[in-house]
């Protein structure tokens, strides 16, 4: 029953992921007004989501860790990390057309001046971590516990290397880059649709994500009661 | 209060003891500094700036921390003996940071030799500098006894560390290189100090759920 | 096409890309749930049978 | 004293210990036997609770302050004297008239002598001497003991059997594969099958 109920609720939040990311990359594309006369502007609408996306599935990760410690009840454990697993994916995206914009705006693929671009590969290098402890630790109680401890590190890490990142800007380039493009209505309307469509999407990944894993955990029990 | 700081005492003294009668790290540590800070004079340009020598002396330190982080659990971890410690009545977090005090203390032996070195080889060394070091040498035992622990219960614990780590050195390398070359170190400081004080309440805090199995 | 418009092409393809990647992902995940399903039930038949 | 209902731990994919339930008594003795493998240490270790149920659960009354464990290993530092070793532990568990305990025990164990030696040089038989030491050192209520026999003379069981049951104040659970060794002290027993 619960489980019917979940895949329900993946199918939902897909169809209403799509329903919003077509009406939200519509709106970008043909209703808001081209910002700077710059035509690359509109990855702004699938960058900025996709990054708001990442920030959100590593703090959900984390509030499921939380949850892990209080509690103790095994199923965070597995929440916890396909939440993780879906901000590691979002935040890739979010490097890979970040790249495409610098590419674009400056001309190379990569910039130690774009604040998030660096933050992510920050994040990025940390999540990778942990993905390693996780795999290196034999399952059980133990690694929950401390995958648990290391995502809760990962949400206090996010505002720590933000706040670092742009402390070590004053010392490798005094010069600040101040880009503050004219945000109009229409722009701002186009933008909260894309992003609740991609959280929307985020949330429909993870649910099918999670099904998939513990259907995984099911047949595991089943071939152990059998065999 | 007195006897969770008289728990913490004890087992940073045996931290220290164990390490005076094996000197497996502290002097693995100083010449790996020492090495690092005349490797580093080759690797440098000829005219490369103080800003560069600077920060070469923060990665030297880094790395040489982490040879004090990845040894730091292996007497417990040889033969169980920390199962002792956990059995022990103690709050577990003692554990935790008495063993930060020891590593706080090893760190603190490799810098004595280390920026002398550097103002032998490099650089005058400024008072800045001395409390960037001091500052980060917490963050560094604070958050590496914790993942230190972590990866005690992991396959190729000595990789896995320094993977652990790194991600969360970069602040720390952040603060301590804008402490030694800023024009307001202040700054700096500051969130060297920050950050300390956000990392070690996490580490004392979750020391806990990551040595029980 | 305008350099900047295929600049936005490209990364809205990338999450186009990502996207079926994913799909074909879960098809490969399905099908050994799949095959593993089928190995389980012949087991299970075989003990009902035995 | 205990108490345990489908006690059950799996580490990875391999399930040691399953539905088990376990009644012990205050100062009963119980005997826990099996083959190797057949979760022994892992109930003991559950008991003391250095690790965690992953199913079912237990109830130990007894907080860490009043359990001795005695495990494969000796748990003490190689690097430490005996005398430094007990004196770590006698901090920690917070232990009053510390020395004289210490010595008394260091005694009556035949380690006096050895007090001042490296731990790394003492003998199989002298390093489980100095593990029981460490397990009594806080005079526990309840002794957990995994195969306290191996590497002990007959000397050192008979001391030990002796400080544990002189009084009977105690209650212990033994795991072994060597019961004869207990003599004819009354126990109850357990015994685990492998899985």
């Amino acid at each position: 029953m619960s489980t019917s109920l979940r895949n329900n609720g993946a199918a939902l939040l897909s169809v209403l992921a799509a329903g919003l990311l077509v009406a939200g990359f519509a709106l970008a594309f043909f209703w808001a007004p081209e910002a700077r006369g710059d035509p690359a502007f509109r990855i702004f609408y699938l960058h900025v989501p996709v990054a708001l996306t990442a920030y959100a599935a590593f703090g959900w990760g984390g509030w499921k860790a939380l949850r892990l410690l209080w509690t103790r009840e095994e199923r965070y454990d597995l929440e916890s990390y396909v939440a993780i697993h879906m901000g590691v994916i979002f935040g890739l995206l979010a490097l890979v057309t970040g790249s495409v914009w610098a590419r674009y705006t400056w001309g190379v693929w990569w910039t130690w001046d774009e604040r998030q671009l660096v933050l992510f590969l920050v994040l990025f290098l940390f999540y990778s971590a942990y993905f390693m402890l996780r795999f290196s630790t034999p399952p059980g109680p133990r690694r929950a516990r401390t995958s648990a401890v290391y995502a809760l590190f990962g949400v206090a890490l996010i505002p720590v290397s933000f706040l670092a990142i742009r402390l070590a800007e004053r010392y490798i380039h005094p010069v600040v880059l101040t880009r503050d493009p004219k945000i109009e209505n229409e722009m701002l309307v186009s933008f909260f649709v894309c992003l609740a469509g991609m959280l929307v999407l985020a949330g429909a990944l993870y649910l099918v994500e999670l099904s998939g894993k513990r259907a995984d955990a099911r047949l595991r029990e089943l071939r152990e009661l059998l065999t | 209060m007195t006897a969770y700081l008289a728990d913490v005492a004890a087992l940073t003294r045996k931290d220290l003891l164990v390490e005076l009668r094996s000197r497996d790290t502290v002097p693995a540590m100083l010449l790996f500094v020492v090495g690092g800070l005349v490797v580093f004079h080759f690797a440098l340009a000829d005219d490369s700036s103080r800003l560069a020598s600077a920060g070469m002396l923060w990665i030297a330190l880094l790395f040489t921390a982490l040879l004090a982080l990845v040894r730091s659990f292996v007497a417990e971890r040889d033969e169980a003996v920390i199962d002792g410690l956990l059995l022990a009545p103690c709050d577990r977090s003692a554990i935790w940071l008495g063993k930060t005090l020891s590593v706080v203390a090893f760190l603190a032996l490799a810098e004595l030799v280390a920026l002398p070195a550097f103002a032998l080889f490099y650089e005058p060394v400024t008072w800045e500098l001395v409390a960037g070091v001091a500052l980060a040498n917490i963050g560094i035992a604070a958050v590496g006894t914790l993942l230190g622990a972590m990866a005690a219960a992991a396959r190729a614990r000595e990789l896995l560390l320094p993977l652990l780590f790194m991600p969360l050195a970069i602040p720390l390398i952040v603060g301590g290189v804008g402490a030694t070359l800023a024009e307001d170190p202040g700054r700096y400081l500051g969130f060297l100090a920050l950050y300390d004080l956000i990392f070690a309440i996490l580490s004392w805090a979750s020391f806990e759920y990551v040595v029980t199995e | 096409m305008s350099t900047g418009e295929k600049y936005v092409a490209a990364a809205y393809l990338v999450l186009f890309g990502t996207l079926l990647l994913y799909v074909a992902l879960i098809a490969l995940k399905l099908g050994r749930l799949q095959r593993e399903l089928d190995e389980l039930a012949r087991i299970a038949r075989e003990r009902a049978g035995g | 004293m205990i108490r345990a209902r489908g006690l059950g731990r799996r580490f990875g994919d391999k399930r040691v210990l399953a539905g088990l339930d376990l009644d012990v008594g205050s100062r009963e003795l119980l005997l826990v036997t099996g083959p190797n493998g057949s979760g022994k240490t892992t109930l003991l270790r559950l008991i003391a609770g250095l690790i965690v149920p992953t199913a079912g659960e237990i109830e130990v009354d007894a907080d860490r302050a009043h359990i001795g464990f005695l495990a494969h290993e000796p748990l003490v530092y190689r690097e430490l004297t005996p005398l430094e070793n007990l004196e770590l532990y006698g901090r920690l568990y917070r232990i009053p008239e510390r020395r004289e305990r210490i010595g008394m025990l260091l005694e009556r164990f035949g380690l006096w002598d050895a007090r001042h030696e490296s731990t790394a040089a003492l003998s199989r038989g002298m390093l489980q001497r100095l593990a029981l030491c460490r397990t009594l050192l806080h005079d526990p209520e309840l002794v957990l003991l995994d195969e306290p026999f191996t590497s002990l003379d007959a000397a050192g069981s008979e001391l030990l059997l002796d400080e544990l049951t002189d009084d009977a104040r105690r209650t212990i659970v033994v795991a072994s594969h060597q019961p004869e060794r207990l003599g004819d002290r009354p126990t109850s027993r357990l015994a685990l099958a492998a899985t």
